[in-house]
Parts: structure tokens; C-alpha cells; sequence
């Protein structure tokens, strides 16, 4: 079976062809934070000197680790998203990374399988959805003062019905599991895409959930 | 024969309870069957009949008086969908949905009886009174779709015309919607 | 004894006679997934990753259950079954609650290890997020049914090994569970003798013994086949 | 076909009292006539009322034949009102009233005349509660002539040569099952009849344990002295309380006639029936999953081989059959296998029973030889959609089957054909589709009877038929993606290769004919690559 999310399966052949992109000095490598708890990020910095090799062929354009950018940039070439979808802001991120980047990288179990955030899923109303009954237990229930449900319209971003992993929001081109992925993993994948080559994701030191 | 049922009184004490009766009553079914392991299900529809459902203490006395496993009498009484483990609400319907019933709207026979009963299908406990369930199949695809109301058939219900199957509903003494259960 | 000879994979093995497939892949050499197969317990060939290509047959086999019979030429890794695999497993991921991240049998568990051997690295089907209950009243153990994933290696050693028969499948279809007696808290079960071999051949971190925290299960699938042979030929390989 | 020279009366009515026309009102209908002969001072050997099995336009019921003089008429939808009038045309039909008149079928309608009566012969003809009138009618005779004049292998013989095959679904030859059973090792063996018939839109099996429960007890008895068995049971789903009933009735009158038990008719054949209720399990009629429910457990498949005519009920080898395989046999039996294999096809022998519904204007019992066509079958005995506007599709072999387009309404019935078409026969329901029918929502129909009678054993079935269902139910709300529908291609040959029993396996055909033959309407239900926005 196709796997019909990796729609984009070599980052050599990209549907949104970046002109002259083989010429271009430099890898632009993004890192997204989602619906997680950034241990995908902390374990991306235990790259330690890894980081220095990886500055030398990539420019870091987007990360909540080693960048200020505020807005996602055009034209990127990588980018690893840590965690799930869980609330519109983190909808409508994932979905102009998927437009603006070549290969979408599904960074740790949060973004694979939902994970963590996705146990408010367990208490689901019958329709399906989680998001009141999750603000009424975390605001209400187990409130010990000031019981109230938050309400800042534009500023707190809404909570989706049902908290997603990344592949059923947009199309992913690699999955990087692992709670977090050991920053050998993380190298492990990396590096072969530096020289252009997709990496061989199979056994128990690159795949293993948790 | 160890078909001995602990609540059995003494002779001289006086009428028994109605559990009593029942223990008594599943003990002689027990016995029938020759305490044979594999009437298990035979015996599960007799204490059904007697008690209107499953009653755990009532598995408790089938599994110890076949000499089965506690665990594989709940699997097998949890196993089939007529044996029913909750007590029954009073009355109960059957909406068939089976392909002829759904062919000729079935399923929304069963959207009124929700609307009008306030219940929602397959939820055994209903509004109290009523619950509606829903079965594969009746055999009873030539007259569909078809509706079993305690126990009686109905059949042809006249899906297209709303007031018509009211009055079929309001004949079979379903209250209508709104009204406070019994 | 009498030997057959079959292929597996094209590379002939000779097995005794009333063996099974799984025993012929075995003597090839070939690792195929299990899950609902432990040695020593009667297969149920339930979890369907053992199934095998037989030629000269349009159904798939599986390997725990069938006897294998002279001649045969099986094929076990195939890329239909290696799609098929990887699909099953997938469905076992999400038809349960497996958050491997804080779960007792993190890097100890036979369902996070056949993920890795069948190379899924994620699910295509959507998880379903069932409602299930964690029953912790036994006063040495607790079963978790979010990881259950329904092998009843429990059911069977309870019974077939132990006697006890404290376990059984309740409900049907994807309503099955586990149960202890009536459906009761487990602690509760006067069957229970406490022996603790549930908690040996459960794959996943669904049985476990209570002190054990995050990744700290050990599992001892090994024994039941132990015991069996102990009773069963009077050898013993347990030292 | 009686072969006896019992006196009939002059005139007699033969009121339906099978299910589907006792929900209509037959019990009604027959206690109005019995008082309104009485009132008219027939007695009941001038104008006998006799209760009988199905008249097959169950759709019509409650149903009356009139036997007289003159031949046999037939009335549908008879109201109580018009028992005095009914009295009253056995003598004189054109006394009959103007209401009466109108429901009066011709018998030369296709649905009659088209129709060809060997499974069914009895039905509507004897009382099923009569094992008199049975015996009358010939049943058991062929019983009696098997014990005292042919061996188990002749009896064995003429049921190959017939070419019968197990009309429960699987088409399995029926001479080669039971040799299989009868050439096993010496000791016990069983005869099981599997009248678990589940299948939604199937009421074939019912109808002839409610309308001549001894026909098919006399073909378990030689199913029975055929393969050297002597104990049998009849499973029978607890859905079906009235043909429990009469069956637990006839066997009872069988053994009180001596025709079951020991010493059976002066032989030293015995065999013992007994009668097993199951409790609402379609996995049941999986024959590996009747086992287990015969002896009391819960209801799940086993991997097969062992086969249960090698190893079955504890542990014994056992004949499974369906009710209309056992009811086939006496048939063939006095005919000769030869007369049989006459009928149908090259492939399929004999006739077929359908039980037609859904939306076509005749609903009820066909009897057709095999090799007829869908449309003959659907359009001229059933008379198409009753609104006269085409129809969309049939649906045969029930969850395990699939949807047959208008467009191949030629194709003649038999196994192989429908299976070719990705249908099966199944046990014989026929659901008639017209053109508002969506085929996702048939899909999806299926699927969630599939995810509801899972027995939860094997993950493709237990977790596969779930997420098929889930993904269907994108489809009918048109919010799938293309994705979607190559998951739903791939998950559907997944759960058919891996699932363990013949429910798993088939639980993707009514998808899989649906997409094959209604691929646009899928197609037109997709939206372009999803975003997110469910709930």
C-alpha cells in the first residue's frame, strides 16, 4: 500500500520546486513546537557538537530554539514538527508548513501518534469531541479557587474538537518517533538528508515508539 | 448432584422468598440438563425467562452448580446479544434494520422512536421505561420494515406518512414525545 | 519419529512429523511476528501476523496453527505480507490506548518490538481512544485494558497451565476485554491463586506487578513452555 | 406429490400460518373462517380449514388457498371481514364479493407459474404441526426406504449424483462432505443442521422449518444413516421462535412414530435430534463457531483444517448442513440424484430457494431451477421496483455478498457466476435496490452489521471492520478524500486475506462490489486532499 500521506516521498523531487535550490549554499531547516511538551526540542539540542556540523551546511530559518522569526518563511527545505494538533493555531501552523516546506519531518510521538496530548481524547462527549469536557475537568473541576472556563477570544487559541497527530491534519513526507527521539535518532535522520539521501528508517534504534 | 443453592432454607421455616423461589426454580433447570457443561446456554435462556435478565448472583449459582469457571459463564452470558445482563427497562422495541427493513427505511423508523421516546438506540437503559434496540434481521423481510414492540410484530410500518405511523406507535402505546416517563 | 521436509522461502528444512509451520520457519531459520503465540500454550492463531503464502493454496495460513505436511513450499515474507502485517499492527495500535512513552513495559514489549519488525512508524488507521479501565485491586498485580490487545495469553495460561481459570474473554467484536471472574475487580476473584504467570506472558504492559514503574516490567514469556515440559516429559530446563 | 390415497375433502382452505403472515393476521383470518363455516353449517369434512406453511408472497399475507372443484385459487391480504365471503366462494366463485374478488391472485402470475416446487413442495401443502398430515403427504417414506433398501454408500451415491451443493453459502459439494464424514475412522460422529440462518434479508431456512419441519428432519435422518451417526442437533437462532416451536413439536411426534430414537422403524438404526437455541450471534452460522456454540461456548471461529467433518463436536467428526441441504435430500432420495442433477447448471444442480425483498412488488419464497437469470428472477417473478422505475441493483449473499448492477441482470444464478460478479450466493436472500439506494450507504450498512457481529477474535475483523466502517461513514457524509479511498481499497483486501473465519473474509464484499460497480458514486462523495475540519 502507498502510504497516500508521504506525498512527497525523495526531498530531491519537490512538487513546489524551489528554483535553483541544488546550487543554493545552504539547507533551510525549520523546527515547529506543536502540541507538545518540547522534549523533541530539548533532545534536538543534546545534538551538542552535531549542532556546529549541522550549522555549517543548514541556516536554521525557523525554530523556537534557535531562532527569533516570529512568521514561518517561504521556501524551506526541512522541517521537524514537534507535537500534536490540538488547538487552530497549531492547525493553521501545520498547514502553511506543509505549503512552504519540501519535507515534513513528524518530530517524536506527539506528531506521530498524538501521544500525550492526545489522552484528552479518552473523555470525549458522544459526539466525538473532547473540547469542552477537557476545559470543564482542567477550569472547573479540579479548579481549587477561582473556578472559570478561559475565555479570551484572539488571544487563547480555540481547542480542536479532537487532538490530531500531524499525517491526519496534513500530508507527511518522514515519521521520527520517539518520546522524545535520543538525539542519535535525530542525527541518524538528519544527516542523511544534509547529503540530499533519505534515511533508512527500520529497527528497534530509529522507529521504536516511546 | 451438588445442585445446592445457599439461600435454601429449612423445611419448617416459612414461604420462601421470591429470590429463594428463583434459585430453586434455576437448581431444577440445572438438573434437567443433567448439570451438563455444554446446556450452558439452554440454562442461561431459562434464567433469563425467570429473572428478565442475568442477575450476577444468578451466574454465580449456574457456574458453581455446572462446575464451570466463573470467568467463562460471564464470557459466554456477555457473548450473545439476547442475553441481557442489566435488568430491562419495562417495555422494550426491536427496530429491525436488516437490508430489506434498511431498503425500505429502517433506520429511520428507529430516528422517530429515538425522537419520539427520547432514547437513544441500543442504550438498554432507554428513558427508563422504554429502550430501543436494534436486531439484524427478523426474517421477516416481506413485510418490512418491521418493528417488534413487546414482543408483537408490526409490520409494512407506513414510513412515508408521519401521522399514520404515529398512530401505529400510539396504538402500540408509546407515549409520545415529551411525556414524562411512567 | 518421523521427519517431513518442506521449503520455507525456497530453503528445504526437515522437521518432525504432527509440527507446525511456525516450527518449520523456525528451523529455516526465519523470524516471523508473533503475538497471540506464546510456546507452551495451545495456539489460537488469532493475531494473524503469523500468516504465511502456502503455494498451490489462495488462503493465507497461519503458521501457529497449521500442520505442516510433506512437500509443502511456504513463503513468509512476501510484500503482500508484509503489508498485510504492518497493516494489523497498525490496527493494534489503534484500537487501544498505547502511550508507550509512560507505560510499565516501555522497551520491554513484544507489541512495540513487532511495530519495529514490521517497519511501522506510524498508523494510517486513526486511533480509537476506547473507554477502558485499569483494575489495580489485586493486591500484587494490576491489569491496564487500555494496552490490552486481546492475545489471551493470560486466558490460556490461567487455564491450560495454572488450572485457575480466573480469566476469560467477556463481550464481542470490539467490545471484548479481559475479565476476572464475573467481570469483577480482580482482587475479588477466589480463583486467583497469585501465582503470577498472567503477568509472565502478557506482551504488552496491560499485566503487570504493581511495584514496577515506567519501562521497569521484565517479562518471563519463557516459562510457560518451562512448566509445560516440567509436567508434561518430566524435564527440566528451568535451573 | 401424495403418495397416499388419503380422502381429501371436496373443498378445503389452506391458511398460511408462518410468520410473516401471522404478523398480517392469519390466526385472525383463520379463527373468522372456522366460525363463519360453522355459521354457514359446513362441516369439517365438507370444507376442512387447514393451518399450513408458506404460500410464498409473504409481501400479500395473510394468504389463502382455496382448493375446490374447479382447482385451487389464491387470496392475499384476506381482512377477517371477508371470512363469510371466502365460505361462501369455495362453493360458488362468483358469489364472491367485491373486496374478496380484488384479492384474489391469478395463479398464473409469473410469481406462481415461474416457479418450480421440489425444496418447497411441501410447504403450504401439509400442516407443519401434522406429522399425520406429513406422513400422508410421503414424508419419511424415503427414510423407511433407505433403512430397509439401500446401504449407506447407495444412499451416499445418489446424493453425488444429484451434484446437490451446501446451499448454507460455501457451495460446498454435499456427496463429498458427507463421504468425507462416513470414511473417517470408526466411532462417534455427529449430523448437525445449521438453521442459524443470519444473514439479513435471508428468511428461506424459516420457511421451511415453519411450513414442513418433518421434511427436513427426515433428511437429517438420512444425512444421519448416511455417514453412521446417531445423535444430531438442529441449530436454530432464537430470533426464529415459531420455527422452534414447530420443530421441537415434530421432533417429538417423530419420536413418539418412532421415526427417531432407537430401533428406528423396525431397523437397528437410532439417532437422536435435539434441538439448540442459539442466542443472537450471526458469527454462529460460521460452522466452526456452531460448534463451539453447541457445546456451550462462546461463539468463535477456529482456524481450519481441521475441518469438522474431520474433527467436530467433541472432537468427533460432523456433518454440517443447512436446512435447505437437509430438506433437498428426501427429494432427491425418491426422485433419484440423477432427476436432480436434471436441473440448474453445469456447476449448480437443482433449484435454489430466494427469499426476495427490498423494493420489489411481489416479496416472498422463489423456488427457480439454478442457471436463471437475475431478471427473471427479480423483474418478472418479482415483478421489479413497485413504482415501476428501474431497478438500481441486487444485493445477494447478504454482509458477505455484494451489489449487482442493473446492467448485469442476465447473468444466470449460480456459484460460479455470482462469484465472478464479486457476490456470492450466500444462503439465498435477494434484496432488490431501486435507483434512490446509495451504494456507500449500502456499503456502510454492512459494514456496521459486520463490526456488530464480530466475535472480536482476529484484529482484522475486530479492529478492520471498525475502521472500514469509520472510513465509510466519510464517504456517505461526503467528506472523504482520495486518500481515503485508496486506505479503504487497501484495508478492504487486507481484512478479506488475513481475517480467520469466512465473516472477516467477506465482511469487505459488499465495498468491494460497490466500488467495482458504483466506483462514481465514491468518486462523487470525495472531496479534493483533506484538510482538517472534522469534528
Amino acid at each position: 500500500m502507498t502510504t497516500p500521506e508521504q506525498s512527497t516521498p525523495e526531498p530531491a523531487a519537490p512538487e513546489t520546486s524551489a528554483a535553483g535550490l541544488p546550487d543554493r549554499p545552504k539547507l533551510r531547516l525549520a523546527t515547529v513546537w506543536l502540541a507538545g511538551c518540547s522534549g523533541c526540542h530539548m533532545s534536538f539540542l543534546d545534538l551538542d557538537e552535531f549542532l556546529f556540523d549541522l550549522a555549517a551546511v543548514a541556516d536554521v530559518v525557523f525554530s523556537p530554539v534557535g531562532i527569533d522569526t516570529k512568521t514561518y518563511p517561504e521556501n524551506v527545505d526541512v522541517c521537524l514538527v514537534e507535537g500534536a494538533v490540538a488547538n487552530v493555531d497549531n492547525l493553521e501552523l501545520a498547514r502553511i508548513v506543509r505549503q512552504r516546506t519540501r519535507l515534513v519531518i513528524s518530530f517524536g510521538d506527539c506528531a506521530v501518534t498524538a501521544n500525550v496530548p492526545g489522552l484528552r481524547n479518552l473523555c470525549a462527549s458522544p459526539n466525538g469531541s473532547s473540547q469542552q469536557a477537557v476545559l470543564e475537568r482542567g477550569y472547573l473541576e479540579l479548579a481549587d479557587t477561582g473556578a472559570q472556563l478561559p475565555f479570551a477570544p484572539g488571544i487563547v487559541p480555540e481547542l480542536l474538537p479532537r487532538v490530531l497527530p500531524l499525517h491526519e491534519v496534513i500530508a507527511v513526507d518522514l515519521f521520527l518517533p520517539g518520546c522524545p527521539p535520543s538525539a542519535q535518532r535525530i542525527k541518524e535522520a538528519i544527516a542523511p538528508l544534509l547529503a540530499g539521501e533519505r534515511p533508512v528508517m527500520e529497527g528497534a534504534e530509529m522507529i521504536r515508539f516511546g | 448432584m451438588t445442585a445446592t443453592s445457599p439461600a435454601r432454607p429449612a423445611a419448617s421455616k416459612p414461604s420462601p422468598s421470591a429470590e429463594e423461589i428463583a434459585n430453586r426454580k434455576i437448581a431444577q433447570v440445572i438438573r434437567r440438563h443433567g448439570a451438563q457443561p455444554d446446556a450452558l446456554i439452554e440454562v442461561l435462556h431459562q434464567v433469563q425467562e425467570i429473572h428478565g435478565y442475568l442477575p450476577k448472583q444468578a451466574l454465580d449459582q449456574v457456574a458453581r452448580q455446572l462446575r464451570m469457571p466463573l470467568s467463562r459463564v460471564y464470557g459466554v452470558a456477555s457473548f450473545y446479544h439476547l442475553f441481557t445482563l442489566e435488568p430491562p427497562t419495562p417495555h422494550r422495541c426491536a427496530v429491525c434494520l436488516g437490508t430489506a427493513c434498511f431498503v425500505k427505511g429502517g433506520a429511520d423508523v428507529a430516528a422517530r422512536l429515538e425522537q419520539r421516546l427520547g432514547v437513544k438506540l441500543d442504550d438498554a437503559a432507554g428513558n427508563g421505561t422504554w429502550a430501543v434496540q436494534h436486531v439484524s434481521c427478523l426474517g421477516a423481510c416481506g413485510q418490512a420494515p418491521v418493528l417488534v414492540v413487546d414482543g408483537v410484530l408490526l409490520t409494512k410500518l407506513p414510513i412515508d406518512q408521519p401521522e399514520a405511523l404515529d398512530a401505529v406507535f400510539e396504538s402500540a402505546g408509546m407515549p409520545s414525545a415529551g411525556a414524562v416517563p411512567a | 519419529m518421523s521427519v517431513i521436509t518442506l521449503s520455507v522461502n525456497g530453503k528445504d528444512v526437515a522437521i518432525p512429523e504432527g509440527g507446525s509451520l511456525l516450527e518449520a520457519t523456525r528451523a529455516a531459520g526465519v523470524e516471523i511476528p508473533l503475538l497471540c503465540h506464546l510456546d507452551g500454550l495451545e495456539p489460537v492463531g488469532a493475531c494473524r501476523l503469523c500468516l504465511v503464502e502456502v503455494e498451490g493454496s489462495n488462503r493465507l495460513m497461519p503458521a501457529c496453527t497449521t500442520a505442516a505436511s510433506e512437500g509443502m513450499a511456504i513463503h513468509t515474507h512476501t510484500h503482500q505480507l508484509l503489508d498485510y502485517r504492518r497493516m494489523a499492527v497498525e490496527l493494534f495500535f489503534a484500537e487501544g490506548n498505547h502511550i508507550c512513552a509512560f507505560c510499565v513495559a516501555n522497551g520491554n514489549c513484544e507489541l512495540q518490538n513487532v511495530a519495529v519488525q514490521v517497519g511501522m512508524d506510524h498508523s494510517r488507521f486513526p486511533y480509537q481512544y476506547p473507554q477502558r479501565v485499569v483494575d489495580a485491586s489485586h493486591p500484587l498485580f494490576a491489569i491496564d485494558h487500555n494496552r490490552c490487545i486481546l492475545c489471551t495469553r493470560c486466558v490460556r495460561v490461567c487455564d491450560e497451565i495454572e488450572g485457575a481459570h480466573v480469566w476469560d474473554v467477556g463481550s464481542r467484536g470490539s467490545h471484548c476485554h479481559i475479565v476476572a471472574g464475573l467481570d469483577q475487580p480482580w482482587g475479588e476473584v477466589d480463583a486467583c491463586t497469585n501465582c503470577g504467570k498472567c503477568v509472565d506472558v502478557c506482551p504488552t504492559g496491560a499485566i503487570f506487578h504493581k511495584e514496577d514503574t515506567t519501562a521497569e516490567k521484565l517479562r518471563h514469556s519463557d516459562r510457560p513452555a518451562l512448566l509445560k515440559a516440567a509436567r508434561d516429559e518430566h524435564v527440566w530446563r528451568n535451573q | 406429490m401424495s403418495s397416499s390415497a388419503q380422502t381429501k375433502p371436496a373443498r378445503q382452505l389452506r391458511c398460511c400460518g408462518a410468520s410473516g403472515c401471522r404478523s398480517a393476521g392469519s390466526e385472525e383470518l383463520q379463527a373468522a373462517l372456522e366460525a363463519a363455516r360453522d355459521a354457514a353449517g359446513h362441516t369439517a369434512q365438507e370444507l376442512a380449514i387447514k393451518p399450513v406453511g408458506c404460500l410464498r408472497l409473504c409481501g400479500r399475507g395473510p394468504l389463502v388457498a382455496c382448493d375446490g372443484p374447479g382447482g385451487t385459487t389464491l387470496y392475499g391480504a384476506v381482512p377477517p371481514t371477508e371470512a363469510g365471503a371466502l365460505i361462501e366462494a369455495t362453493r360458488n366463485y362468483d358469489h364472491a364479493s367485491d373486496t374478496l374478488q380484488a384479492s384474489r391472485l391469478d395463479p398464473q402470475l409469473p410469481f406462481f407459474a415461474l416457479q418450480s416446487s421440489v425444496v418447497l413442495e411441501g410447504c403450504g401443502q401439509v400442516d407443519p404441526e401434522s406429522i399425520d398430515d406429513a406422513i400422508a403427504f410421503g414424508t419419511y417414506s424415503q427414510l423407511r426406504r433407505c433403512l430397509h433398501e439401500l446401504t449407506p454408500e447407495e444412499v451416499r451415491e445418489q446424493v453425488k449424483r444429484s451434484g446437490l451443493r451446501g446451499r448454507g453459502g460455501g457451495g460446498y459439494p454435499t456427496g463429498l462432505k458427507w463421504d468425507t464424514v462416513a470414511l473417517q475412522p470408526p466411532g462417534p460422529r455427529y449430523v448437525v443442521c445449521n438453521a442459524d440462518e443470519g444473514d439479513p434479508g435471508a428468511f428461506m431456512d424459516r420457511s421451511v422449518l415453519e411450513s414442513d419441519p418433518h421434511r427436513l428432519l427426515e433428511g437429517l435422518a438420512i444425512a444421519a444413516y448416511a455417514v453412521g451417526a446417531d445423535r444430531g442437533y438442529v441449530y436454530v437462532r432464537a430470533e426464529y421462535p415459531l420455527a422452534v416451536e414447530r420443530l421441537r413439536k415434530a421432533l417429538q411426534q417423530a419420536r413418539r412414530a418412532g421415526l427417531l430414537g432407537s430401533g428406528i422403524d423396525g431397523t437397528s438404526f437410532a439417532l437422536t435430534i435435539e434441538v439448540r437455541v442459539g442466542a443472537g450471534a450471526y458469527v454462529c452460522g460460521e460452522e466452526t463457531a456452531l460448534l463451539q456454540s453447541i457445546q456451550g461456548q462462546r461463539g468463535m471461529p477456529r482456524p481450519r483444517p481441521p475441518y469438522p467433518a474431520q474433527s467436530g463436536l467433541w472432537g468427533a467428526p460432523t456433518l454440517i448442513n443447512n436446512v435447505e441441504t437437509f430438506a433437498a435430500v428426501p427429494v432427491i432420495l425418491r426422485e433419484g440424484g440423477d432427476w436432480y442433477a436434471s436441473m440448474g447448471t453445469a456447476g449448480s444442480k437443482g433449484t435454489k430457494v430466494f427469499a426476495l425483498s427490498g423494493a420489489v412488488t411481489n416479496t416472498g419464497l422463489v423456488e427457480v431451477p439454478m442457471g436463471t437469470t437475475l431478471r427473471s428472477v427479480v423483474e418478472v417473478i418479482g415483478g421489479g421496483v413497485p413504482d415501476g422505475t428501474p431497478i438500481k441493483a441486487v444485493q445477494t449473499g447478504g454482509p458477505s455478498g455484494g451489489c449487482i448492477p442493473a446492467e448485469l441482470l442476465d447473468t444466470p444464478v449460480d456459484y460460479e457466476s455470482l462469484l465472478e460478479l464479486g457476490s456470492m450466493m450466500g444462503s439465498g436472500g435477494m434484496v432488490v435496490m431501486g435507483e434512490t439506494t446509495s451504494m456507500p450507504e449500502v456499503a456502510r450498512h454492512f459494514m456496521r452489521f459486520s463490526v456488530n457481529e464480530s466475535c472480536g477474535k482476529c484484529v482484522p475483523c475486530r479492529a478492520g471492520t471498525v475502521q472500514l466502517a469509520q472510513l465509510l461513514e466519510r464517504f456517505v457524509e461526503r467528506r472523504a478524500s482520495p486518500a481515503d479511498m485508496a486506505k479503504l481499497d487497501a484495508l478492504c483486501r487486507m481484512v478479506k486475506a488475513t481475517s480467520l473465519c469466512g465473516l472477516g473474509q467477506s465482511a469487505p464484499n459488499p465495498v468491494l462490489s460497490t466500488l467495482r460497480y458504483f466506483r462514481h458514486e465514491y468518486e462523487a462523495a470525495c472531496r479534493q486532499p483533506a484538510l482538517c475540519d472534522r469534528p
